[in-house]
């Protein structure tokens, strides 16, 4: 049996995503030829138009159906309704993704507002977990996401988050730098309008 | 109401910002700060009753325009000059925010399609299920010995006639005073005084001990002697029959 | 996408077996092309060398993993957990070691609780067995320990086991002789005691 069948065999059995390096103990080989026979399988889905597809999730593997047969096996098994997430919800999770782990303060400072329900609710549909604690006063909880937010966001890992696009970041990126510099100076002036409010 | 929109469709003040300053189709880093914070308080003054944690976000945002704008309205003196223009700060505010809001579309878009692709549970083969790995004898009784073990069946057995008969939990100390004859005596002529039929072989037998079943015996004895109590052979039985004298 | 990619892809998310027409009702095909389809996806499992396997029951399809995955799946699946010598464990070797052959209802009287869990786990590891029945009520399972004991704890036979200090033995000794007279006599008093009150 080739490695790419028995990788195979065993994520099918698994159902469940199975970690890169627990594959490599129980195959006996090492985690880069995991990685290889994993992408030998997913191409072999891919270019042989097969119903399976393989997801790298992080550092894990999974199995799932492919897109095309949503359709007809809707047809056959009910399926709970994924949980539809707002905008405020949406770009609370952008900002945990991009930013992880952060702060609920974090999040708030860049929003502008309180964020305590979407942190809740994006916690409550499994998309995002507690990963530590700040070692700061209150020892705020940090928040990044999970390999749930991977399957749904169809993403391979959080080190390969999409970027915008060049252009639009490049912009952005530079502005905020540039920006930032300039927000120390505006800080100091601020308390002294303060003052001078006073 | 100039701006045809509700503000709850606003997510914070940085949202409305941004929104009124695409609306006028103005340049972020060259906000008209007095059109739009003129834009801002209308929009916040139109605003339906919200609870008051909601709106205070809106509101300290006005006061930060109101700042600025005062700020940008003020002669300026040389020193400030150098710290630059005052917008700069809330510029990168809107700058971090408007990229994450960029960034949450396109979160959007990868989203879709992901409710299609269905996963399974686990489901392993009977043979993979039943299987038990075999037991690592050798790392499991790493440290064991037959020495370990003999005082570990010591303590065992210490603790289980401890448990079992308070007389000896005070083993060794006070055995000799555990049956004395007095009690024995004042435990007989007791039974015995009990309505029904008193046998010899079941009064001996309550006792728990060798040295208990001798004292009771001799306690018998005595209380035959004294004639507080009489014994009859009961043949059917192959036993004897105790009866109180006194009845 | 081919029928028997959207066939793939319906039963690997469906798990379990999905019967021929109702395949063919979803699929919008007939039973006969199900059939075929069927039989082409086997094929093809089996040629390609895959971890998958298509099974026909009866009127319907069902996958499951290829039997030559086993071995790593058995790895993976059970990861092997160090079993660890608990102390009931230990003192019910111990015992029986000591006072075999014994029933488990003797192991329980002398430690206070049950010992049914800690019996099993030692006959697991091989180092307790049956040794026949005691001729009581119920005819409870006598244990001893096995040869594998023996070689575990290089003792050369039972008779040999270190022995408890002669002070001590003999005490405890006499003294569970007692205790097991007295607990005869109570039993014997008990059921004359219910003729007394009858």
């Amino acid at each position: 049996m080739t490695r790419e069948a028995v990788l195979e065999g065993i994520l099918f059995a698994m159902g469940t995503s199975v970690e890169r390096d627990q594959l490599a103990e129980a195959m006996e080989i090492t985690p880069e030829e995991v990685e290889a026979c994993a992408a030998a399988l997913k191409a072999s889905y891919e270019e042989g138009d097969r119903g399976i597809r393989l997801l790298r999730l992080d550092n894990a593997y999974q199995l799932c159906s492919a897109e095309g047969c949503y359709d007809t096996l809707i047809k056959l098994a009910s399926r709970p309704k994924q949980p539809v997430l707002t905008d405020v919800v949406r770009e609370t999770l952008a900002i945990i993704a991009y930013k992880q782990p952060v702060t609920k303060g974090d999040i708030e400072r860049i929003r502008g507002v309180s964020s305590d329900h979407a942190v809740n609710r994006l916690v409550e549909f499994g998309l995002v977990e507690e990963k530590g604690r700040l070692n700061a006063p209150g020892r705020p909880i940090l928040f990044g996401t999970t390999e749930e937010f991977l399957r749904r966001f169809q993403i391979e890992g959080c080190d390969v988050l999409p970027e915008l696009d060049a252009d639009q970041l490049a912009e952005i990126e530079a502005q905020v730098e540039s920006e930032t510099a300039k927000a120390e100076a505006t800080e100091r002036e601020q308390q002294e309008m303060v003052q001078v409010e006073i | 109401m100039e701006y045809n929109f509700k503000l709850d469709n606003f997510e914070g003040p940085l949202d409305l910002l941004l929104h009124l300053i695409e609306k006028n189709k103005v340049d972020i880093y060259d906000i008209p700060i007095a059109l739009i914070t003129e834009q801002y308080l209308e929009a916040i003054h139109a605003m339906p009753e919200k609870n008051l944690e909601e709106m205070s976000e809106f509101l300290i945002m006005a006061a930060t325009l109101l700042d600025i704008k005062a700020k940008m309205l003020l002669p300026r003196e040389e020193e400030e000059v150098e710290e630059g223009d005052p917008r700069a700060e809330l510029v990168a505010r809107l700058l971090e925010y408007k990229k994450y809001k960029l960034l949450s579309a396109e979160l959007r878009q990868m989203e879709e399609g992901s409710d299609r692709l269905v996963y399974r549970k686990q489901d392993l083969p009977q043979e993979v299920a039943k299987y038990k790995p075999p037991v690592d004898l050798d790392g499991l009784l790493k440290n064991e010995t037959a020495e370990k073990l003999r005082r570990i069946f010591d303590e065992i057995m210490k603790r289980h006639l401890d448990r079992t008969d308070e007389v000896h939990s005070h083993f060794g100390e006070i055995e000799r005073e555990a049956v004395q004859i007095g009690d024995r005596l004042d435990y007989v002529k007791e039974k015995v005084r009990r309505p029904g039929r008193h046998s010899f072989r079941s009064l001996l037998g309550r006792a728990a001990t060798k040295l208990e079943i001798v004292i009771t015996f001799l306690a018998i004895l005595e209380l035959i002697k004294t004639g507080d109590i009489r014994l009859t052979e009961d043949s059917t039985r192959d036993d004897f029959t105790l009866e109180d004298n006194a009845a």
